[in-house]
C-alpha cells in the first residue's frame, strides 16, 4: 500500500487497462495533453490510434462511443465535465442506453463515459451539477461514483471491463485527495458497497464527494458515543441495496447525503426503496442533505451553503436521533 | 442510365434485392392497413435503388446504420425478409424477437447496425463503427444511411469534421427523397445537402438515387476511397418516397401535403420498373425470367408472413430485464 | 361544459392564447400540418411568423426559445416526442433551468417546451420513455403532466402564461380521450394537485396517464368498501406537497403509480418525501408501481407487461392494505 | 490595415475600448495569481480588436452572447467595469449578484446576454434572440461570439441552417485564435471555418481579427446585410490568445502545447499596440493623449478593484431559491 492522490491512482488504472487490453481505445477533449492529469502521459505511451483528442463535438463523441463498442472495441468517451454530458445527451440516452436491450442482447456495449461531477470549486451551475440521478433513471447505464483513490482506481478496472455502458463520475476537484492505494493491481467489484464505519444508532449514506464531510460528522459523533454507521455505495446502479437494508434494518434511522438535487436526487431514490423494505424497523423519518433544488452558485459563500457539508449532516443525525 | 458491362447474372442479382424490398414492403403497407401491425411503419417503396445500389457493395463485415425507414437497408445487407417480418408483428422469433421492432431492425451477424427511431441518430454510430474499421484495419467500411431531413441535425457537421480529420473509412448517404415528414426539403433545408461536406474537404458526390447502376458505381468510389484511406465521402442520392411518411397519415393528417401529380411523376421513374426496362431491353433478361424471380420472392414473402403468424409473442417470464445488462 | 377530446382541448387552448398574446410564438418540426393534432390549423389564423416549421434541428429549437424568451417573447417550443428532448437536452439543462438564477434574475424565461411522454402504443424504446423525473431534477424547470382533457387545457394555459420555462407533456397516445372541458376560458395553476376520489384508507397518487388505472382500480375498490383516495399531482414541479401530505397523514398508506423507470422516478421522490413528513402517520410501507429499469419494448404483451396496469395497482393495493 | 476616414474622436473610443478590456484583465491576471479570484479565469487578451471592432457597430438594443472568454465582449458592448469586476470577485455588487461569475457575465439592460460555460452554447440562443429581432422589427441584430473550437459543435450547422431559411438579422462571429483548449485548431478542425457557411448559402468573410478598423468595417456589412432583411452572416476573425486558456494552466500541464516564438510573432501584431502606432503615426491623436486615456482607464480599473473588495459577499439569508423562478 501507498498513498496516492486520486488522479494519480486513475491515471495508473487507465494506464493498467491500456496495457492489458488491446482493444480498449480512448478520446476526448484534449485527452492527450491531459486537463485533469487522469489521462496524462498516455498518448506517449499507446499513440493517437488509442488515444485521442477531439474536436469540441460531444454529440457525435457519444454516439461514436457507442458505434466502435458495438464494433468491438472497449471504449472510452472521455466528456471532461458532468455537464457537457447534457450536450452529449442524445446517444447516451436513446442508444447508449437502449441498443442492447432493443436488439435482443445481440450486442454488448462496453463504454465508459467519464466525467467529474458536483461543485465546489466555484465552477458556477454550467461546471457543477452532480447529474448522477438523470443516468440511473436511464435503466440501462451502470453509475459509478467513488469516493477515495483506491475506490476510484479499483472502480475504473471495473468499469472498464463491465461489458456494459457505465458513467464513470469522478468528484471535481477532488484529484488532489489522499489515500492508500494497493500497490497489486486489483478490482472493485460494480455493485458493492463500501461499509467505512460500523455502527448501532444511525445509517448514513454518503455519495462521492460526500462520503468526506460524512465521515468527519461520523467520527465526531463517534467521540460522544453516538454509533453511525456509514456506507458508500459506490456504486449507484446497480445498487448494493441488501448492505443498506441490514444496515437500516440494524439502525433503524436513515440519513443520506447526496450532492444531487433534491428532487429526484439518488437520495430519494434510497429512501424510497428503504421506506419500502425496512419500513418496520424504521423508528425515525428518513432525512435527505441534498442540494436544494437550485442551480449551483458561483460566490464561494453562496456556494459553501448550497451544497451539503458536515454542518448540514450533523443537524441531519440530531433531528433523527431526537425523533421520538 | 449509368452504363455497366454488368453479367447478367448480377443485373439480376441487383433486381431481385430491389424487388424484395418492394414485396415485403407492399405486404406490410397491406398489413398495416389491416391493423396486423402494432406499431407505426415507415415504407421505402420508391427509393430501393439506393440500399441495393449500396450493401451490395458490402459484405457482412462491413457496417451499416440507417433510419426508421430501415427495412431496405436491412433487407438489401442481407438481413432475412421472415427475420424481419416477424419482427414486425412483434414476434418472439423477430431479429430482435420483439423488442425493437419496425424502427430497431438490426441484425450485427450480418454487419446492420440497424434501423433508428432518432432521426440522424446513425451518424455518430457510425462513425465510430468507421473508427473501428480503421483501427481494426481489417479492409471493412461503415456506411450510414440517413435522410434529408436528418441532414439537418448538427450531428453531420460533427460527423464529417471528426471523420475527415481522422480519415475514417465511413460513407455518408443521404437518401432525398423529397420531404421531411411533411415538410418540403427546401422549406427546411438551405442550399444543397452533397455541399456539406465542401468545407471539411470531404469528397462528396451526388447520384440518382433511382438509378441503381448509377448509386452502385458512386458507392463502388466511396468505398475504395475509404479503404485507399483517403477518409470519408458524402453521397447526396435524389429519390422520392412513393407513400406516406408513415402508413396511416391519411387518417390523421388534415391536408394534403404534396399533390398526385408529383407522386405520379417520380412513379413513372421507379427504380424497380425502370430497372426492369433496361434488363429487358438490353436482352439481359426475359420477361419470363424476371417473373420467375418475383414468384419466388412472393413466395418467401408469403413464408415469411406465416411463419410470423405463426410466431409466438415474446413471454419475458418474470426475468423483464433480460437483455438491459449482460 | 361539453365533451372534447384532449387534443382538441390543448388545440383550442393553444388558440386562444395566440389570439390573447401578440408576443407568443410557436415553432417545432410539422407544427404546420401538426402530427398530433394539437397545432392543428394554427398557421393558417397566425402565419408563420407565429407558427412555424423548423428542421429537424433539437439542439438549436431548444436554445432558440432561450434566446427569444430572454429578447421579450413567449415561447412554445415543439419537441414532438419526449425521446427527442434528449437530442435538444444540452440548452434545457444547460441554459434555460439556469440562466435566470445565473443572472440574478435580469431575465425570466417564459418557454413553454411541449411533447408527448410515455409508452403503451409499440413505439418502441426511442419513442416511449416516460423522462419527467430528469427534468424535475435540473431544478429550474418546471414540470406539468395533465391527465384529462379539462387539466391538459387548463395547465397548458398556467404554462404559457407562466415566465418560468416549463416542460409540458402529455401522455402519448392519449390525445383522442374523452372529458368534459368548461366552455368559458380557464386556467389551472400550476402547484395545485387534484384530488379525484376521497377516501380514509389509503392515498394512491397517479401521474399522467398512469391516472386512468388507478382511477379504475380505486373505483373498483370502493365497490368492495374500501376508501382510497386518489391524487393527481398535475405539476410535478412545483408538487403540490400539501394535499398529498395530508392524505397520507389521514389514511396512513401510500402507492405511487408513475410511469417511469423506478430508479429516482417521480414515484421515489415522492415516497422519499412522505417517508420523511408523514413519518409518524404511516402504517404500512410506501409502494411504488412503476417501470422496471428498462427500456420499453414494442411488441405489445411484452409492452403491456411492464408498463404499470389496473393489475398492478390492485395488488399494490392488497399488499398495503393486508400490511400489519 | 484597413483604410478608414474615422475622425479622431472615433479613433480614439475604439483605442479606449480596447484598452480597457486589457486593463482589466491584466488586473484579472494578477488577481488569479495572487488567489482573490474564486473561480477559473480565461482571459481575452490579444483578441480584443474584435469584440471593439464589432460592439461598436451595436446599441443596446442590439444582443451579443459570448463564451466562457467574455469580459471583453461584457465590457466593448457596454457593460460596465465595476460591476464586470465585482461578479468576478463573487461579490453581491457583481453584475450577478455572484451568481455567475467569470463565465457568466451578462447585463440584458445592455443586450449582454452573457458569457457562458458551454461551448457553443450562445449559438441557438443567439439564434433565437435574432428571431426575435426579426419579429419585433426594432432594427436590432443578434451577435454571436465564439471560438473556433466552438465552430466543431453541431449547433453552428443548425443555427446556419435556420437563421439562413428565415432570413435571420444573425452575425456569427467566430474568433479564430488558434487554439481549442490545448489542442492547436488544424488538429481538431477540417477546413476553414469560413467556408462552413457556404453549403447553406450564408453570407461569409475572414477578416484580420487584429485589426479593429477592419473588423468594424466588416461587421457593418454584416449589420446592414441583416438590417435588409438578407439574412446571417458568419465571420471568421483570425487572432491569437496571448496568454494561457485558463488562468493558472502552468500549474497544472505537463507539457507546452505552443512554442513561445509563436507566442512572440502574436504579441509583435498585438492589436492595441498596432492601433497605437497606427492613430500616431497618422497625427490623429499624441502620444500624450493616449496616456491620458491610460490613466483613466487606470483609475477606474483600481476605483473597480476597490469596489469589489469592498462590496460584501452575497447571502441568500435563508432564501436560497431566489432567482429560480420568478
Ligand atoms: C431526433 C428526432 N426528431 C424528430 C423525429 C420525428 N421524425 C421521424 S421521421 C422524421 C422525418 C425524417 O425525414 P428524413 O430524414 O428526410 O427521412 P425520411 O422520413 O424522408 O426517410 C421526423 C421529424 C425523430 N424520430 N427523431
Ligand atoms: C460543451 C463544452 N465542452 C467542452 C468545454 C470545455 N472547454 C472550455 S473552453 C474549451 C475550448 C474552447 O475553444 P474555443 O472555442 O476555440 O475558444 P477559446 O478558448 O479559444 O476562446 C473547452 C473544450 C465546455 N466548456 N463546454
Ligand atoms: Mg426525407
Ligand atoms: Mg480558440
Amino acid at each position: 500500500m501507498a498513498k496516492k492522490r486520486m488522479i494519480q491512482a486513475i491515471n495508473e488504472a487507465l494506464d493498467g487497462e491500456m496495457q492489458r487490453d488491446h482493444k480498449l481505445i480512448l478520446f476526448g477533449e484534449d485527452v492527450e495533453i491531459s486537463l485533469f492529469g487522469d489521462t496524462k502521459g498516455l498518448v506517449d505511451k499507446y499513440g493517437t490510434d488509442r488515444i485521442r483528442n477531439t474536436p469540441i463535438s460531444e454529440t457525435v463523441m457519444s454516439g461514436m462511443a457507442v458505434g466502435a463498442a458495438a464494433a468491438g472495441f472497449n471504449v472510452i468517451c472521455h466528456m471532461m465535465f458532468g455537464n457537457f454530458m447534457y450536450t452529449g445527451f442524445d446517444s447516451i440516452a436513446n442508444q447508449a442506453s437502449k441498443l442492447r436491450y432493443m436488439t435482443a442482447g445481440q450486442i454488448s456495449l462496453p463504454i465508459v463515459y467519464m466525467s467529474v461531477f458536483g461543485g465546489g470549486r466555484s465552477a458556477a451551475a454550467q461546471h457543477s451539477d452532480a447529474m448522477h440521478p438523470m443516468f440511473m433513471n436511464l435503466g440501462g447505464i451502470k453509475v459509478v461514483t467513488p469516493s477515495s483513490p483506491m475506490d476510484a482506481a479499483g472502480l475504473l478496472r471495473a468499469s472498464i471491463r463491465d461489458p456494459n455502458p457505465v458513467v464513470y463520475l469522478q468528484a471535481a476537484g477532488r484529484g488532489g485527495e489522499l489515500g492508500e492505494v494497493p500497490d497489486e493491481e486489483f478490482v472493485i467489484e460494480l455493485g458493492k458497497a463500501a461499509r467505512l464505519r460500523n455502527g448501532e444508532d444511525l445509517t448514513i449514506v454518503a455519495i462521492g464527494a460526500m462520503v468526506r464531510p460524512a465521515l468527519r460528522s461520523v467520527d465526531f459523533h463517534a467521540t460522544k458515543g453516538v454509533g453511525i454507521e456509514l456506507i458508500d455505495p459506490r456504486t449507484l446502479v446497480p445498487l448494493d441495496k441488501e448492505m443498506i437494508f441490514k444496515s437500516v434494518r440494524k439502525t433503524g434511522r436513515l440519513i443520506i447525503v447526496d450532492e444531487a438535487r433534491d428532487t429526484c436526487s439518488a437520495a430519494s431514490h434510497i429512501a424510497s426503496l428503504c421506506a419500502e423494505e425496512c419500513f418496520s424497523a424504521l423508528k425515525a423519518p428518513i432525512k435527505r442533505v441534498t442540494v436544494n433544488d437550485i442551480a449551483i452558485p458561483y460566490s464561494p459563500p453562496l456556494e459553501k451553503n448550497v451544497l451539503p457539508n458536515e454542518e448540514r449532516i450533523n443537524n441531519a443525525v440530531s433531528e433523527v436521533l431526537e425523533f421520538v | 442510365m449509368a452504363d455497366t458491362n454488368f453479367s447478367n447474372e448480377q443485373m439480376l442479382k441487383l433486381y431481385e434485392s430491389m424487388l424484395r424490398i418492394r414485396k415485403v414492403e407492399e405486404q406490410l403497407a397491406k398489413d398495416s392497413k389491416e391493423g396486423n401491425i402494432p406499431g407505426a411503419v415507415h415504407l421505402y417503396i420508391g427509393q430501393e435503388a439506393v440500399a441495393v445500389g449500396v450493401c451490395s457493395q458490402l459484405s457482412d463485415k462491413d457496417w451499416i446504420a440507417s433510419t426508421h425507414r430501415g427495412h431496405g437497408h436491412f433487407l438489401a445487407k442481407g438481413g432475412e425478409t421472415r427475420l424481419l417480418m416477424a419482427e414486425v408483428y412483434g414476434r418472439d422469433t423477430g431479429i430482435c424477437r420483439g423488442r425493437g421492432g419496425s424502427m430497431h431492425v438490426a441484425d450485427f451477424s450480418k454487419g446492420i447496425i440497424g434501423a433508428n427511431g432518432i432521426v440522424g441518430g446513425g451518424i455518430s454510430i457510425t462513425t465510430g463503427a468507421g473508427l473501428a474499421s480503421k483501427l481494426a484495419n481489417d479492409g471493412s467500411v461503415a456506411v450510414v444511411f440517413f435522410g434529408d431531413g436528418a441532414a439537418n441535425q448538427g450531428v453531420l457537421a460533427e460527423a464529417l469534421n471528426i471523420s475527415t480529420l481522422w480519415q475514417l473509412p465511413v460513407i455518408f448517404i443521404c437518401e432525398n427523397n423529397g420531404f421531411s415528414e411533411f415538410s418540403p426539403t427546401n422549406t427546411v433545408t438551405a442550399g444543397n445537402i452533397v455541399d456539406r461536406a465542401k468545407p471539411y474537404g470531404t469528397a462528396c458526390e451526388t447520384v440518382d438515387g433511382n438509378d441503381v447502376i448509377a448509386v452502385w458505381q458512386c458507392a463502388e468510389r466511396a468505398k475504395l476511397r475509404a479503404l485507399r484511406g483517403d477518409g470519408p465521402t458524402l453521397i447526396e442520392a435524389h429519390t422520392y418516397r412513393q407513400r406516406g411518411h408513415v402508413e396511416a397519415e391519411a387518417t390523421f393528417l388534415s391536408k394534403k401535403y404534396r399533390d398526385s401529380q408529383e407522386i405520379e411523376n417520380w412513379v413513372s421513374k421507379d427504380p424497380i420498373t425502370l430497372f426492369e426496362k433496361r434488363i429487358v431491353d438490353a436482352g439481359q433478361a426475359k420477361i419470363e425470367d424476371l417473373q420467375i424471380i418475383t414468384k419466388a420472392i412472393e413466395v418467401e414473402v408469403n413464408e415469411a408472413i406465416e411463419f410470423a403468424e405463426k410466431s409466438p409473442y415474446p413471454d419475458s417470464g418474470g426475468n423483464e430485464q433480460q437483455y438491459m445488462f449482460t
